[in-house]
């Protein structure tokens, strides 16, 4: 274990410390990639929750008589619609803009979802163990040995896509990773001194897993939810893409490139755009997760 | 001349995200055949970094320096022949005999490997070397044991299977980092003899580094008090526990109970403050921050004292007066 | 090109459901059976007349009778030889009603088939039944004796087997379809021996997949691209793309049934507004292009029967359907559940034009069968439906399905039911059409559904194959050849 | 003598089922085997033994956090099992042995020392800080510290902090399972003369479990030694360490590497055999190792050491009439 | 041995059940299976025949113990849609699902190993991050698009290889690098995490001071340690590799598992539906349990002494 032994330096002992929060300050500064990669997340979420602002045109709007207009940047494109329009002759920027919503909504509201779910039942398991833990083992098995995107598929499916279904679906299958990591943390901090000692001053299981064990997961709850949520975006994208997830006329990315992929070979732009938004907000977010990954465990480590 | 090992000015440096940390400021000393060198400091005061040192060991993150780095007249700066001497004349081991054995591989395998590569001859004879070995170490019926794991030795066994390896080539300096602190105390003493006896019987010279003052002055020949990264005091046992001239020597000494010398249930002796940080330079004495004594003269460049036998580094020169146990 | 192999490749979007024409709804099974079975008669398209082919002779004895001498000398697939006792098997089969064929309707016509030689037979039906040489020339494929092993379509036989002009090589699920010149094909002048040698079908969900075996030369021929695909890939080398028209219909049905839980469905006023919502015609020639003409009335103008003389159309008018929709008390939005299998791109257009005048809907876009299943049960307010009429040129092949109490009639108006039940059983022509132009009035007067247009088929192939469309959608293989 | 005892065990057990690895059947460790201990009010108890003897697991069931196979742990006569959880957090109280696992990472010292207070809910927030900044100037923290977090304390710091933790509810006993075992020697001194003081002060009753003898003598009033889970010898300190009885004692003070530049390393007359918990020797459980094993130690268990008083369990002290007993 | 692996096998047993309550419930439950069954056109009676002849009008739990029951024979009942035994649907399509999943676990080894043993023996410089964006990046790429963008190149412009199919091995190149690539990233963050994790034990260390070279260290010492994690995520990711079939088999028409299933999905098709989810579930199950059993015997801390 190496010494944090905290500094004094010697001409006078025991003066300045830095203050934590300045010192975790420059250590996020410190880590490029959390930095970029939290900047486009973060310019994204501004994006999404903006979007009605920075939309140019009504997302919905069609005009069949405009359509597969291309971009500024091609011949025939014009700034009237700056990335073109798609196959309705609705503004494909406005679209992109409403659909940063959609994904965004669906990865945060599923993880949200899968995040109660994975850590209580983690929680329960690593901080009680036995049969508790058995049961809880045995769940995560069972969803583990579950094959996610087919049984979404299937439950979409049957319920027919909607952004709330999506979300509820994507919730209830996510939860795995939340309760593994959560009950193996859980497990390593109930056994630690300070769950003794709370313990010891008589404090009830449930303030000592609310108060003691739950604020020391934050930290890999956030890399987790990370993660997940770049996980859950990609996965909306695929249901959508297959034609089973969010539905028309909303316009999530995964729907876009769905839309776009009969186009593809003549319009290559339409399916681009959409593919490159969303690639870029899941790179941006599993970069950030990194960073974030990187600040908790500076050795890089799991 | 004479000496095995020669170590002037080692410095190792580790590039943290707050500045560099020295762990090793300037380390000048050396370590004769058959002898045994005990290294001695509170923890992190660099005498792990120091031994890592010695053996290239060091975490890709610290850098090594030294103005000489010389055992048996060879340069050991020089990587390539230094790793023809690493594990082979200089071998080490460690304090966890739990961990420091690959849990994947019969002890066999890992008895041989190094005898394999340095001494090279067939596994037949490496392994009658290797049972040879695990023999010289008091470990019954040492041909069946090559084919165990290291989980099914207990704790003992596991640290004298680490000796047996650490002795198959034959080396004639063994670097030991703690070896007997993760042990009880029965087991320790056991260890030790063993150690003790292997020396006589091999006449290897011993690195041992521990923080336990007691251990120290039971085995050692010359001892090395470390603090903070740097050498505060160096003479024979006779001379540190005797007669300590560093007021941190004696302040660490009076820290222990002593059964007879410190009274049941009266205060022990302190030390205030803590360590100071290890980033950056500091200027003067190390200990300054700590020492009752310090003043003025302290803060400049302190001069190392005594002669070669014992040496200490402090602006005294006379035998600091017994410090009387502060207690806060 | 497969040019050297003599052979075709051939993609569809389907999957097929069984390879058999009568346990199957896709328009594959349907092209299918033309292919590998033959028919008793033969339309011929030029003239609309009926002429031979597996029965070179046959005569109405009466309006319950119809005596049919047959071909000598066909053999099916297997070597076995062609006879009555085949045509009695078969037709006996497909009209019990026990044997689930999938169409009912193009069977239960006949009430009873005997020989009445070895190379004769007579049919009696359960009534006057105008369309029975439509249904014999058209869906009623003739299997050999003892053919199927049990009710729906079950049968022990490795492969499916008729007389047509092709036989299966291999067939597998879902997966590839090959079929093989039948080299002993007899035919009729009307129905030739094919020229090419081997056909391999796949399933090619996508289509842009379909485009894109096109273009690197994987794929020799697909049908069904959207417009803009076609338009495209016309101007690729090596692709040749063919428009046809079609007798596929797009309509939107309106569920007004007692089962259907839609109040506001049930009121006209919506269903005015509907009409009047959508701009037909600037879907039909932007989004649909050639070949597409606006209808008023839920059938194909070719079929027989079908008329928009006095059905009323509703022209493109947001504010007229917007007013409508704030007089029946949906001045601040309604939400309506939209079911679609295919040409989503048309439902979204439909979406948007139907979001301008404040109705939100919600799309289920899913497979024919799931689609079929949720309109069964009523769970549907708005319908998408193509539909083709089985390339049957008689108006009991589209309107009476959707709105003559049949199991996909989602209004169950009993007038109209009324109405067109009287009218298959009518052997008058003029009396027929009469009823069927009474029957169209009130779909329209009602705004029972939304009539949109119809859909035209774009064809692309590789180019050097030679391939002719027709309306009914039927690839005749047998005509087709490399050049 | 005839004091009711502050805190006492009779004939505690605990037994684990422990796996073995994946092959195996599951076994039992006896981690406690009939420990019958008394402490009286004011006295410090210490206990010694080697790793893995049942040490913590004893000050586990002694602090009421781990339930007892059998027997029972007593505090002023009543079984503990009686009292409500929180009435006897209020008498008892621990201090850890790591100074790293024992503070939560995410909470500031002064949350970590009103703790107790808050889940006990005495006093309103300032007086629960009042009292929490008054204990932590009494361990000796510097006031500054209040706001912040355990990471940027060094070891002896941080028992500091455990500490002030524990006699914020004013305990009457306090469970001190190895509280220096992981300082330094400089800062050892320091907490063990803080652990004198309060004692001193608060009038407090220490169980002071190690496996460092030199720190047990300096501190405890009496000691009991255990080995595999039993009790092997009880005394008063002096007499432990002046004239030990049991063998494994004896051994255990001869390991002890006490400064003696010329002393050398002591010779353990102990037998290789390493003590298995899972598979106790039979009779004494010490006899394998032991230098004065005779007949009866491979079958016949000796008579273990009672509550009250001192003695050995070994059957050489058997036939010698034990010291001034109960 | 035995012991552990029939109580493993218990467990496992206990899953695969639980699993099929599951599959079975899930698609049950929802959905009018007796019209889907009766075929278009089908009357009420017609109706009523199908709900008694497939016993749908029993209860729910009789209807899945039957299922069950016919399940363990070997009996996966009848296809709605195709008509024909779903055990012989699943057995004509798992071939082509076998071949792709084994080509993109070999490509995804092939390229997670090498790199994260690198990104881990270098970690921290630049070596390192270009590993970790590529993983990085792989992760982002949705696999369809990236499938999209393969097509386009590769079969459209460069027109090497087939755009769709499953005929000849060629037609597995395109599915099995898109698979490979979306399951790499993973293989490649537990190799590196292992390895860092491995390196960094003192046993490494001894190694080291043994003056063995250090390409020998990592590869013999650590290697050997970091690859038992590896193993039990081969079957984690087996069952993502299962789940992103789905979507490249039905881009690609690749007549395999996964497609079936996507189809059956869209058919309402419940008994290929149930199936293909209970088969791909017990494949999990029994990959696990392999792999644990497998572990345990590499891992000799847990082998017998
Ligand atoms: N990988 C590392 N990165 C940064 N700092 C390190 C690293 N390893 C060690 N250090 C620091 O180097 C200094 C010397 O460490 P070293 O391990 O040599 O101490 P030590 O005397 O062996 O202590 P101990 O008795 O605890 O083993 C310590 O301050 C430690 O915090
Ligand atoms: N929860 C548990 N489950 C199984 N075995 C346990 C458990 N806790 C302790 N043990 C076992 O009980 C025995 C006694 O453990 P305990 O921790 O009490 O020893 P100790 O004397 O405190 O040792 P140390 O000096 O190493 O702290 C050990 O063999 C240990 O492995
Ligand atoms: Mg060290
Ligand atoms: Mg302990």
């Amino acid at each position: 274990m190496t010494d944090t032994t905290p500094t004094a330096s010697i001409p006078t002992p025991g003066a300045s410390m830095k203050s934590p929060s300045r010192l975790s300050l420059r250590r996020i500064a410190e880590q490029p990639s959390l930095l970029v990669g939290g900047g486009i997340v973060v310019l994204m979420i501004l994006i999404a929750i903006f979007a009605p602002l920075l939309a140019p045109h009504d997302p919905f709007v069609q005009n069949i008589a405009a359509r597969t207009v291309p971009p500024v940047w091609y011949d025939g494109g014009s700034w009237e619609h700056i990335l073109g329009t798609d196959q309705l002759g609705r503004d494909y920027l406005s679209r992109l803009i409403y659909g940063a919503r959609i994904s965004l909504f669906i990865g945060f509201a599923a993880v949200a979802i899968a995040g109660v779910i994975g850590t209580t039942l983690g929680l329960l398991g690593g901080y009680f163990g036995g049969r508790v833990d058995m049961v809880v083992t045995f769940l995560t098995t069972v969803r583990l040995s579950l094959p996610i995107i087919l049984v979404a598929l299937a439950i979409v499916a049957i319920f027919g896509g909607s952004v709330t279904i999506v979300v509820i679906v994507l919730g209830l299958l996510k939860w795995d990773r939340f309760a593994v990591v959560v009950r193996a943390t859980a497990a390593q901090i109930s056994r630690l001194d300070y769950i003794n000692s709370a313990k010891a001053a008589g404090a009830s299981t449930f303030y000592i897993l609310t108060r003691e064990v739950l604020p020391n997961l934050a930290p890999q709850l956030i890399v987790i939810a990370t993660i997940e949520i770049a996980s859950a975006i990609l996965m909306e994208a695929a249901l959508s893409f297959l034609g089973l997830g969010v539905q028309p006329p909303t316009p999530s990315w995964g729907l876009m490139i769905s839309e776009a992929k009969n186009y593809m070979f003549f319009s290559f732009w339409l399916i681009a755009i959409p593919g490159t938004a969303l690639a870029l907000l899941v790179f941006a977010i599993n970069l950030a997760g990194d960073g974030l990954r990187d600040l908790i465990s500076p050795d890089g480590r799991g | 001349m004479g000496a095995l090992l020669t170590v002037d000015d080692l410095r190792v440096d580790i590039a943290t995200p707050r500045g560099t940390l020295r762990a090793v400021r300037g380390l000048t000393f050396s370590v004769n055949a058959g002898e045994t060198l005990c290294i001695v400091g509170e923890s992190g005061c660099g005498k792990s970094m120091t031994s890592l040192a010695l053996m290239d060991l060091l975490p890709r993150v610290a850098k090594r320096s030294a103005a000489t780095l010389n055992f048996a007249d060879t340069d050991l700066s020089d990587r390539r022949k230094a790793r023809r001497i690493r594990g082979n004349q200089m071998a080490m081991i460690f304090q966890e005999p739990m961990t420091a054995l690959n849990p994947a591989f019969p002890i066999g395998d890992q008895l041989t490997e190094a005898y394999l590569h340095h001494k090279g001859g067939s596994r037949a004879a490496a392994r009658a070397r290797a049972v040879e070995m695990l023999d010289l170490v008091g470990i019954g019926s040492p041909a069946e044991r090559l084919g165990q794991y290291p989980h099914q030795l207990s704790g003992g066994l596991r640290q004298r299977v680490m000796i047996a390896m650490a002795l198959m080539t034959d080396p004639k300096l063994l670097i030991a980092d703690e070896p007997t602190t993760a042990l009880d105390v029965t087991i320790q003493a056991q260890i030790l003899r063993l150690l003790r006896d292997l020396q006589q019987k091999l006449g290897i010279a011993v690195i041992f580094i521990t923080h336990d003052l007691g251990l120290v002055s039971r085995i050692a020949d010359r001892v090395m008090v470390m603090y903070a990264g740097a050498m505060v005091e160096e003479g024979t046992a006779a001379q540190i526990f005797g007669a300590p001239r560093h007021p941190y020597t004696q302040a660490l000494i009076e820290c222990i109970p002593q059964p007879g010398r410190t009274a049941r249930g009266t205060p022990l002796g302190t030390i205030p403050g803590v360590v100071p940080s290890l980033v950056g330079q500091i200027e003067g004495c190390v200990f300054r921050s700590r020492c009752p004594l310090a003043r003025r003269e302290c803060e400049s460049h302190v001069p190392t004292r005594g002669a070669e036998g014992h040496r200490w580094v402090c602006v005294d020169d006379a035998p600091a007066p017994a410090l009387e146990g502060t207690t806060r | 090109a497969q040019q050297a192999d003599n052979a075709v490749r051939f993609a569809y979007d389907q999957a097929l459901e069984s390879p058999d024409p009568y346990f199957t709804t896709l328009r594959l099974g349907v092209i299918l059976g033309r292919n590998v079975w033959d028919t008793l008669v033969i339309r011929n398209l030029e003239t609309g007349e009926f002429e031979p082919l597996l029965a070179t002779d046959w005569t109405w004895a009466d309006d319950e009778t119809l005596e049919l001498t047959l071909r000598e000398g066909v053999t099916f697939h297997d070597g076995s030889s062609f006879d009555a006792d085949d045509v009695v098997y078969t037709l006996s089969y497909v009209s019990d009603p026990a044997n689930r064929i999938v169409s009912q309707q193009i069977a239960d016509w006949i009430d009873s088939v005997e020989k009445t030689g070895d190379y004769s037979v007579r049919i009696h039906t359960k009534g006057p039944s105008p369309a029975a040489m439509e249904f014999l020339s058209s869906q009623l494929a003739i299997v050999p004796d003892g053919y199927y092993s049990g009710p729906a379509g079950a049968t022990e036989q490795a492969l499916p087997m008729g007389t047509g002009p092709f036989r299966f090589d291999s067939y597998s699920a879902g997966g590839e379809i090959v079929l093989a010149r039948n080299e002993d094909y007899v035919g009729s002048e009307f129905k030739t021996p094919a020229s090419l040698d081997r056909i391999s079908i796949r399933t090619i969900p996508d289509q842009q997949t379909q485009i894109a075996e096109l273009m690197s030369g994987g794929l020799d021929l697909t049908m069904g691209l959207p417009r803009d695909q076609a338009e495209m890939l016309a101007q690729m080398p090596g692709v040749a793309v063919e428009s046809g028209e079609t007798m596929r219909i797009v309509f939107l049905q309106i569920a007004t049934s007692d089962e259907s839980s839609n109040e506001a469905l049930k009121d006209i006023r919506v269903r005015k507004a509907l009409n009047h919502a959508i701009d037909k015609q600037a879907i039909s020639t932007n989004l649909v292009g050639e070949g597409s003409n606006v209808i008023n009335a839920v059938c194909f103008i070719d079929q027989f029967g079908c008329t928009e003389e006095g059905v009323t159309a509703y022209d493109y008018d947001p504010d007229t359907a917007r007013a409508l929709l704030a007089e029946a008390g949906y001045g601040n939005g309604l939400t309506l559940r939209l079911h679609a299998y295919r040409e989503r791109h048309i439902s979204e257009a439909i979406i948007n034009y139907l979001a301008e005048v404040g109705v939100t809907v919600e799309l289920n876009y899913m497979q024919p069968a799931a689609m079929r299943d949720a309109m069964r049960s009523a769970s549907v307010d708005l319908a998408q439906n193509a539909w083709g009429s089985y390339s049957i040129y008689d108006l009991s092949a589209s309107t009476p399905v959707y709105f003559g109490g049949q199991p996909d009639d989602n209004n169950r108006d009993p007038e109209l039911i009324e109405i067109l039940t009287e009218a298959e059983s009518v052997m008058d022509p003029d009396a027929r059409k009469e009823l069927y132009a009474t029957a169209l009035r009130r779909i329209a007067d009602e705004a029972l559904a939304v009539p949109m247009f119809t859909l035209p088929v774009y064809y692309a192939g590789a180019e050097g194959l030679k391939f002719e469309t027709y309306p009914d959608e039927i690839l005749r293989f047998w005509e087709y050849s490399w050049q | 003598m005839s004091m009711t005892p502050i805190l006492e065990t009779r004939n505690l057990h605990r037994r684990f089922r422990v796996s073995q690895g994946h092959f195996k059947p599951k076994a039992t460790l006896q981690a406690v085997n009939g420990v019958d201990l008394s402490v009286q009010r004011g006295e410090t108890l210490g206990i010694v033994g080697e790793s893995g003897c049942g040490k913590s697991t004893l000050a586990q069931m002694l602090l009421g956090l781990l339930p007892a196979t059998s027997g029972e742990v007593r505090l002023d006569g009543r079984p503990i099992a009686d009292l409500r959880r929180v009435d006897f957090a209020r008498r008892v109280q621990p201090i850890f042995q790591d100074p790293f696992s024992s503070l939560n990472p995410r909470k500031t010292l002064l949350d970590i020392v009103t703790m107790p207070l808050r889940v006990h809910a005495i006093g309103s927030r300032a007086e629960q800080e009042a009292r929490a900044r008054t204990l932590m100037d009494r361990v000796g923290l510097p006031a500054g510290f209040a706001d912040r977090y355990p990471k940027e304390l060094s070891g002896g710091q941080r028992q500091r902090v455990a500490i002030a933790r524990a006699l914020v509810m004013q305990p009457d006993v306090v469970i001190c399972d190895e509280p220096t075992s992981a300082l330094d020697a400089s800062v050892q001194s320091q907490i063990l003369n803080l652990l004198m003081e309060l004692k001193a002060d608060f009038g407090l009753t220490y169980v002071f479990i190690s496996h460092n003898l030199s720190v047990v003598e300096h501190i405890a009033d009496h000691v009991a030694v255990m080995y595999l889970g039993r009790v092997v010898e009880k005394a008063p300190v002096d007499a432990i360490f002046d004239a030990p009885q049991h063998p494994y004692t004896r051994a255990l003070l001869d390991s002890v590497l006490t400064v003696a530049p010329d002393a050398g390393v002591p010779e353990l007359a102990l037998g290789p055999g390493f003590p298995n918990p899972l598979r106790p020797a039979p009779g004494c459980p010490f006899h394998p190792r032991c230098p004065r094993a005779f007949e009866p130690c491979s079958t016949i268990p000796p008579t273990p050491v009672p509550a009250e008083g001192r003695g050995a369990a070994c059957h050489l002290t058997e036939m010698t009439p034990r010291g001034a007993a109960a | 041995m035995l012991i552990y692996i029939l109580k493993r096998l218990g467990l496992a047993v206990l899953v695969a059940l639980c699993v099929s309550v599951l599959a079975f419930a899930l698609l049950r439950v929802q959905g009018n299976a007796a019209s889907a069954l009766a075929g278009e056109g089908a009357s009420a009676e017609d109706i009523a025949i199908i709900i008694r002849t497939h016993g749908l009008d029993r209860p729910v739990v009789v209807q899945y113990l039957t299922w069950l029951a016919n399940v363990l024979q070997g009996d996966l009942g009848t296809s709605y849609f195709f008509k024909r035994p779903v055990a012989e649907l699943i057995v004509s399509k798992i071939g082509n699902t076998v071949i792709l999943a084994i080509m993109s676990l070999a490509i995804a080894l092939t390229l997670a190993v090498p790199l994260g043993v690198l990104a881990a023996v270098y970690s921290g410089s630049w070596i390192d991050r270009i590993c970790s964006g590529i993983s990085l990046l792989g992760q982002a790429l949705p696999s369809f698009f990236l499938a999209l963008c393969l097509v386009m190149l590769f079969a459209i412009h460069l027109r090497l290889l087939p755009a769709s199919g499953a005929q000849t091995w060629q037609h597995f190149i395109l599915p099995a690098v898109t698979l490979g690539y979306y399951i790499t990233p993973p293989f490649m963050r537990l190799v590196r995490a292992g390895m860092i994790d491995a390196l960094s034990n003192d046993y490494v260390r001894t190694a080291r001071a043994k003056g063995i070279p250090s390409h020998k260290v990592v590869l013999k010492h650590a290697l050997r340690n970091a690859l038992v994690p590896v193993v039990g995520l081969v079957t984690v990711q087996l069952g993502l590799l299962i789940g992103g079939s789905v979507v490249i088999e039905s881009i690609f028409a690749l007549d395999g598992l996964g497609y079936l299933a996507y189809q059956s999905i869209g058919y309402r098709d419940f008994p290929v539906l149930q199936a293909v989810v209970l088969l791909l579930s017990l494949v999990y199950v029994v990959l696990t349990l392999l792999s644990d059993v497998v572990n345990a015997w590499l891992d000799p801390r847990l082998r017998v002494s």
